[in-house]
């Protein structure tokens, strides 16, 4: 009896996670290496431009991680990023109502990418790392028609910018405090829920979940549509950043995203991960981009520096378990 | 043996698959060619689709592993600038220069691959931070586009053989006679496969899982870099193209799924893989003889994509056991 | 075969067909008769910029005077992919067209094209990303004079020197290259005394935008500003930050100039120039001029499009109710070629 | 007579004070054992006991932490499976280790292929194949299947022909006959003696005590991670040897079974159930109460039967009926779903019943989210207090309950399986061979579980490949061949000799 209330107890102690402590650590090491190119680095405007800039990445990264979860990807991130920054940017032509449904809008044209890579993962058994990149070619496809086809109003209405740039609660970006929420909303789906218990399932051994009784691919579907969703917001927000939406608006997303949510400590092949690490590492990359690029390196060198300290952050952190 | 066939049927059928539907679609393309079915509409359509079908058996020997590469476009980038460099002059400087173009696209795979396998890195994002890598050197040896090649060795190898049969085709024959065959049927190869397929029963089994992963790596690299250098066989310069060194990994990949190798690993071949690229790359060319409106185009690649790779879904029609749903 | 005869000037409409330089070789290709087939060769798509090109193309094809000689206009996109491109112009040799039009992927890349096009009597023409060769034809913008440009007017407009922001391009294309160098040689004629700090935009809004906010945290002020494209987040950022507005060099972006029309009050000063994507039509004209024989130059030498600040008019310069994306600079009246905004984007919509 | 030469030679392989620890249980604590050529020599213990740890370490997997080998008196360490099977050290893992996308020769031939100009001769490779598979016999298997498209049971014997290929001097099976039936497991014991006479020294681990009384020359017992006991075999009873094992006193295996089957109501019906030629009009039906076992060969179409009642099959054709309505699962989402109340412990653990890097506690609770959670939010406290109770109840044996499943002892990790489905109390309870790879402690517990819950009102349909459990645990059999219930036996009919005989398809006559 004892015993057996022994073994319920030690549940936190299990929950302090190395890499994502590493990755913590490694955010640290970045900003006091860049405080010696310039003390600025460690200002706090700089800091929190660097958090509002790492929301949109944030935002975009949480659906990836789900899907990752699962031990499948998304590369249809930069189009679905794009369709949500251009469609809810679109809506916004059609009157009063159109500007108050522009943000739903964009999200749910990036949830219906998100269904269709759904429905080819969990229904038809596509391969998610081909089918995400057939829909992307098929939302840019999409894309390239509406732009060409209906002279397309694209600059971002008033409550985009507002959720982008606007800040509500004093001195902190209104992008950080969504990023926020939604953070806490995918922390709480992935350990306090039944769907996220399936997700973990799903990703470690689908089989075995789907016979426990899940209908495992109702959840592929539904993180796949959360995915797409989150992507378009990202898009959304990106769109109100920017004031207005591009094409191309997505194309630096994708690798980053992943990427984030590796150095996080996320297994690629799926089932293990905690969200604090995909906070860390969407801030990772988002401050080490932005310290390359402002110390002026060319960029063939801030390539290969990129290239390298992601592969030594991972060798200090993110290798997985030797066979023997 | 009698029944013998059967099963060699099943072991080919993702190679054969991907035959047939790079026949159909590159018949449906000839049928409606302005020019019809002349040897330069074939040297045009090979010469593209050889570049693909180098980076794309480079991606099928890392995928049968359970590995992937998201570097081998960026190899391709990165040998090409290199061969604009340095496969010039003379015979003797021209054959150097290619011995070092497919060093180095060599030392590229094993770089991946000692990475991923003796850091211990998931091959996704370890490859995505070498792609970066072999970029920024690619983008240092060319800064803009230019440089030059040996002409004389790149017409005769993106020219015709007796002016009928491309040779850019008989070099990636004898790529697949040089490379691939001994691979499939090595005892590294076969490591390769079970690596793939259940990478801790092949251990078990004491077979070198490690070395044969490490050689699928750097053979890919070097399958890569015969791409490159055909790039600048086809293009007489190099370029530090970053969107299209993407494009060719991402395009490796739906290549290599059309040819019929499992992104799970373990099965599939490189020839498979050749003919995916080929009929990946023939969607393109279908844009060329249907009069399409140049800004469906785009949507018109994306359907067929999505609708090729949706043709394994129909499978799942046979399948009377759900559990035959996850692998 | 028919290949063109090298000829001394002048050409055929020498107030359209301007040649680069003083020792531009001219074209006279074998006079074939009309109508022609003619066909565009495009790379990348998916942008505002290309889009708005092929619409232009389009439109152009579509005006009575130029169907009536055309038999055929076909427009084929390929990609980012320089090889994808080169196939689709030989296919296009292949074929029989008459003329094939490019944006080249890539400058250098097309010099065995270029020998088959030459060899089969095709007429070669390049606009935008042209090709570095002497025996296709080149409709050229003057990138480095764009450089130039920008320079000179943060020079005129700082009479200190000071420090500079200058938002670059894609790395490694010959268009970001010439733009830096213009702009760098300027400065440093001018004699004063500058810091540049360069980040990388990649044309691209929200990228410069993001590249722009960066640097304003760190170096917190700048007193001029160049940017090669993206140009409406580089003002989107400075705005955000509450930096001071200050001289800018810049592209034609609509949304761009909405802003310069605006803040040029509070110190937005803006020389607005650049390429618009209507030089496609320049180059199915030069292509046509050609082939009906007459004398070409080698190299044609686009006007710019330029606007500076105080003279950005409303519905001429730049358009309120259309899109941030779209460019401006869509009229090349010396080549009879004047598109509004409406005609462009809105092409397709009256023909559905 | 072997017996008496054995033990005059030097022992061929010898393990001294072997201990090691995985995070905070001790697998093995110096442990020791002595393997001579010519002999079978069994391992016996409770699951979790520690003997694949030991043999995982004799062939090179894992390093002990503390302790030496001794091969033909010199020392010895293996870094990994490559070097022990140079060294003539051959095992076949508890988790078989084949490749599943590479053919039967392929597999047969793996570690060292026969080569011409340094590449693979698959002419020979087949020769090599064919021979190995003929003299474990099982020609039947055809050498250029896909390993994955075989039965577990056709997997095994690939495993045994495999091991056979490579020439070992000290030949180990842990529980490598687990799932096959008798007929398969004859063979292989008339191999395992040919190869005993020709020298080889055999390691067998097995739970089932009749094969080791049949095999076994001598044997040594281990409990938590000591070898407790060493004897020659046949010199303990099975009672002694149990109690060996567990530790304390053992009673009688099987519960006792109602004296008269129960007339209940019929809980599930099966009528004229067909699928894809491997199951054939099938009818029966399973009442309250009672415990029905499904015998026969393996792969006579009772694990496709167990799944089409779960609602895993396509295409089925026919009837099911649950408490006389007529239902129509597409999923076990729906089997287990409140009205129905169905359960299926899966045949493989691995791979069907477990998410092996997940916690014990995940695992547990998994298949009945549904019960301890409102509008999808997981209720903690409602999920600690079941999975405490089902714990205590199966007796679970692990470090934390939040260590992954995979850390623990095969034996532990089906009875994981079995509590987290019993969790939801199932009124309809599937099982596909549940007692495969685990201890006769843990077999007995099982049985009275499924005593117990029948007892309390629940149906059970019981596949087992070991006959001994369906005579005793069953209140009917039915015997299957190719897809056909071939006989229904009643009470005293289940026999040994009965089941066999029926499984062969042989009638009971011709048998005697
Ligand atoms: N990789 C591992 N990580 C953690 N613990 C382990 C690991 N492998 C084995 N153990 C633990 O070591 C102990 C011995 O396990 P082992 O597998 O040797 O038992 P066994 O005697 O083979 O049991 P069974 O008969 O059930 O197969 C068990 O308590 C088990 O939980
Ligand atoms: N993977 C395999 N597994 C088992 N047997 C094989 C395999 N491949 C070939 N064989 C058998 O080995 C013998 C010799 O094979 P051979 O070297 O001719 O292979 P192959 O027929 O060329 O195979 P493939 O055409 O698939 O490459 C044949 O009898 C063939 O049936
Ligand atoms: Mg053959
Ligand atoms: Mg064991």
């Amino acid at each position: 009896m004892s015993e057996t209330a022994n073994l319920v107890g030690t549940r936190w102690l299990r929950r302090v996670d190395p890499a994502v402590a590493t990755a913590f650590a490694c955010i640290i090491l970045l900003l006091a290496f860049g405080s010696l190119y310039s003390t600025n680095f460690l200002s706090p405007e700089y800091l929190l431009q660097q958090l509002k800039v790492a929301s949109f990445l944030g935002v975009i990264a949480t659906g990836m991680m789900l899907v990752i979860l699962l031990g499948q990807i998304d590369l249809s991130v930069p189009w679905a990023v794009a369709v949500g920054g251009m469609m809810a940017c679109a809506a916004a032509a059609y009157g009063t109502v159109g500007v108050y449904l522009a943000i739903p809008f964009g999200v749910a044209c990036g949830a219906a990418i998100g269904l269709v890579n759904g429905i080819g993962v969990a229904y038809l058994r596509i391969p998610s790392m081909i089918i995400t990149l057939a829909t992307n070619a098929v939302a840019q496809g999409l894309m390239v028609v509406y732009t060409g086809g209906f002279s397309p109003r694209d600059s971002a209405t008033a409550a985009m910018r507002f959720l982008a740039t606007g800040s509500l609660l004093p001195g902190i970006p209104n992008a950080v405090v969504i990023w926020a929420l939604i953070g806490f909303a995918a922390v709480f789906l992935l350990t306090r829920t039944t769907f996220g218990r399936s997700v973990y399932a799903i990703g470690n051994r689908e089989r075995a979940a789907y016979l426990s009784g899940i209908d495992t691919r109702r959840i592929v579907m539904v993180a796949f549509i959360l995915s797409g969703a989150l992507s378009a917001f990202g898009g959304v927000l990106l769109a109100g950043y920017a004031s207005k939406a591009a094409q191309a608006m997505g194309d630096a997303y994708l690798l980053p995203a992943i990427a984030a949510v590796v150095l996080g400590g996320t297994s690629i092949l799926g089932g293990r991960g905690s969200y604090l690490g995909t906070i860390a590492g969407v801030i990772l990359i988002t401050v080490l981009q932005s310290i390359l690029s402002v110390m002026q390196m060319p960029e063939a060198g801030r390539q290969v520096i990129y290239g390298i300290l992601i592969v030594a952050m991972l060798l200090l952190y993110g290798r997985t378990p030797a066979l023997r | 043996m009698t029944g013998d066939w059967r099963y060699r049927l099943a072991r080919n059928r993702g190679t054969l698959l991907a035959f047939g539907i790079f026949l159909a679609m590159f018949t449906i393309y000839v049928l409606n060619h302005p020019a019809g079915f002349t040897a330069n509409v074939v040297q045009t359509a090979t010469n593209k689709g050889v570049l693909l079908a180098f980076v794309a058996m480079a991606q099928a020997l890392v995928v049968i592993t359970a590995g992937i590469d998201l570097s081998v476009g960026m190899i391709f980038i990165l040998t090409n600038c290199l061969a604009s460099w340095i496969v010039v002059g003379t015979p003797l400087q021209t054959a150097l220069g290619v011995a070092g173009v497919l060093a180095a696209g060599l030392a590229c795979g094993a770089l991946n691959g000692a990475i991923v396998i003796y850091g211990r890195l998931q091959p996704i994002v370890a490859t995505i931070a070498t792609g970066a890598i072999y970029f920024g050197i690619a983008l240092w040896l060319r800064p803009y586009p230019g440089g030059s090649v040996n002409e004389g060795l790149a017409d005769a190898l993106t020219g015709k053989l007796f002016g009928i049969v491309p040779a850019s085709l008989a070099v990636l024959a004898g790529a697949v006679l040089i490379v691939w065959a001994p691979f499939s049927r090595s005892v590294l190869g076969r490591a390769a496969y079970a690596a793939g397929s259940a990478e801790p029963a092949g251990y078990m089994s004491g077979i070198p899982i490690r070395p044969a992963k490490f050689m699928a790596y750097a053979l890919g690299g070097l399958l890569a870099s015969i791409g490159g250098l055909f790039l600048t066989f086809f293009t007489y310069t190099g370029e530090a193209a970053f969107a299209s060194g993407n494009a060719y990994t991402l395009f490796s990949i739906a290549a290599v799924v059309l040819g019929g190798v499992s992104l799970y690993g373990g099965t599939g071949s490189g020839v498979g893989a050749i003919f995916g690229a080929l009929a990946f790359r023939t969607i393109g060319d279908l844009l060329f003889v249907f009069d399409l409106d140049p800004l469906w185009q785009p949507l018109f690649q994306g359907v067929v994509l999505l609708v090729a790779v949706s043709l394994g879904a129909f499978g799942l029609l046979r399948v009377r056991s759900r559990l035959e749903w996850f692998r | 075969l028919s290949e063109p005869e090298t000829v001394s000037g002048p050409p055929d409409e020498p107030e359209c067909f301007v040649p680069w330089s003083a020792d531009t070789k001219f074209f006279k290709f074998p006079t074939k008769d009309g109508p022609y087939r003619i066909a565009l060769a495009n790379g990348y798509i998916a942008n505002t910029w290309r889009i708005q090109m092929i619409q232009t193309a389009k439109a152009y094809a579509a005006q009575s005077d130029v169907t009536a000689k055309l038999k055929e206009f076909k427009v084929v996109s390929t990609g980012e992919d320089v090889p994808a491109q080169i196939s689709a112009i030989n296919n296009f040799i292949d074929s029989g067209y008459d003329a094939v039009i490019v944006n080249a992927q890539n400058p250098t890349a097309f010099t065995p094209v270029i020998k088959r096009a030459k060899q089969a009597g095709v007429v070669l023409v390049a606009f935008d990303n042209t090709l570095d060769t002497e025996d296709a034809i080149n409709v050229n913008v003057d990138q480095k004079g764009l450089g130039v440009l920008w320079g000179k007017w943060l020079d005129t407009h700082l009479p200190d020197g000071g420090k500079i922001l200058e938002v670059r391009g894609v790395p490694g294309t010959s268009v970001d290259t010439d733009r830096h160098n213009g702009i760098h040689e300027t400065l440093d004629a001018s004699g004063k005394k500058w810091e540049v700090v360069e980040v990388l935009g990649k044309w691209d809004d929200p990228t410069a935008q993001k590249a722009t906010a960066d640097a304003i945290a760190v170096h917190k002020k700048f007193d001029g500003i160049t940017a090669q494209g993206g140009d409406t987040g580089v003002v989107q950022a400075m705005i955000d930050a509450k930096h001071a507005f200050v001289p800018f060099g810049g592209e034609t972006e609509n949304g761009f100039r909405k802003f310069c029309a605006k803040y040029a009050s509070e110190g937005l000063k803006c020389s607005s120039a650049g390429t618009g994507p209507a030089q496609v039509a320049v180059a199915i004209k030069t292509a046509i001029a050609a082939l009906e024989g007459k004398v070409v130059p080698q190299s044609v030498k686009l006007p710019l499009a330029v606007v500076e600040d105080p003279d950005f008019k409303e519905n001429q310069d730049y358009y309120p109710d259309q899109s941030d994306n779209f460019f401006v600079g869509n009229s090349f009246p010396t080549c009879g070629i004047n598109f509004t905004a409406q005609e462009i984007m809105g092409q397709t919509k009256e023909n559905e | 007579m072997a017996a008496d030469m054995g033990d005059a030679r030097p022992p061929l392989l010898r393990m001294e004070g072997i201990s090691k620890r995985f995070g905070g249980v001790r697998a093995l604590e110096e442990a020791e054992l002595t393997v001579r050529a010519g002999r079978i020599h069994a391992v016996l213990g409770e699951n979790g006991a520690g003997k694949s740890t030991l043999i995982k370490i004799l062939a090179g997997v894992i390093s002990p932490d503390e302790g030496r080998m001794l091969l033909d008196g010199g020392e010895v360490s293996f870094a990994s499976p490559a070097e022990a099977n140079r060294a003539g050290i051959v095992c076949i893992f508890q988790e078989l280790s084949l490749i599943p996308d590479l053919s039967v020769a392929d597999n047969i031939a793996l570690f060292d292929p026969p080569r011409r100009f340094g590449l693979i001769d698959r002419r020979a490779q087949r020769r090599i194949a064919e021979e190995a598979l003929a003299r474990a016999g099982a020609p039947d298997i055809h050498p250029m299947a896909l390993v994955k498209d075989l039965p577990l049971s056709r997997r095994q014997m690939v495993e045994i022909a495999k091991s056979l290929a490579r020439q070992p001097r000290i030949l180990i099976l842990d529980e490598a006959t687990s799932a096959l039936t008798a007929a398969d497991v004859a063979k292989v014991f008339s191999v395992l003696k040919r190869l005993r006479s020709e020298g080889l020294a055999l390691l067998y681990i097995s739970h089932r005590m009749h094969e080791i009384a049949e095999l076994a020359d001598e044997c040594t017992v281990f409990r938590n991670g000591r070898n407790v006991a060493s004897y020659p075999a046949g010199t303990k009873t099975d009672n002694e040897v149990v109690e060996l094992m567990i530790g304390r006193e053992y009673k009688h295996v099987f519960p006792p079974k109602p004296v008269s089957p129960p007339a209940a109501r019929p809980v599930l019906e099966c009528r004229n159930l067909s699928w894809s030629e491997r199951l054939r009009d099938i009818s029966f039906s399973v009442r309250q109460g009672e415990v029905v076992g499904l015998g026969g060969l393996d792969g006579q179409g009772q694990r496709e039967l167990l799944l089409a009642l779960f609602g895993v099959l396509r295409g089925c054709g026919g009837k099911v009926l649950v408490n006389g309505k007529p239902v129509a699962l597409s999923s076990p989402g729906q089997a287990k779903a409140d009205g129905i109340g169905m359960a299926l412990i899966p045949e493989d653990r691995k791979t069907e019943g477990l998410m092996l890097p997940m916690s014990v506690r995940e695992n547990l609770s998994f298949a009945s989210l549904d019960r301890v959670s409102r509008h999808g939010l997981i209720d903690r406290a409602a999920e600690d207090r079941q999975i405490e109770e089902m714990v205590r109840l199966l007796a679970i044996r692990a470090g934390s309950l939040d260590m992954p499943v995979g850390g623990l002892s095969g034996g532990n990790q089906q009875k994981v399986v079995i509590a987290k489905w019993l969790m939801r109390a199932p009124r309809i309870i599937l099982l596909n061979d549940p007692t495969r790879g685990i201890d006769v402690g843990t077999k007995q517990e099982i049985y009275q579980l499924l005593r117990r819950l029948a007892d309390a009102g629940a149906a059970i349909l019981f596949y087992s490949t070991d006959y001994d459990e369906l005579i005793g645990c069953c209140d009917r059999v039915l015997v299957l061949y190719d897809g056909m219930i071939k006989r229904e036996l009643v009470g005293k009919e289940i026999t040994e000799h009965a089941l066999i005989a029926t499984a062969l398809n042989i009638s009971g006559e011709q048998a005697a």
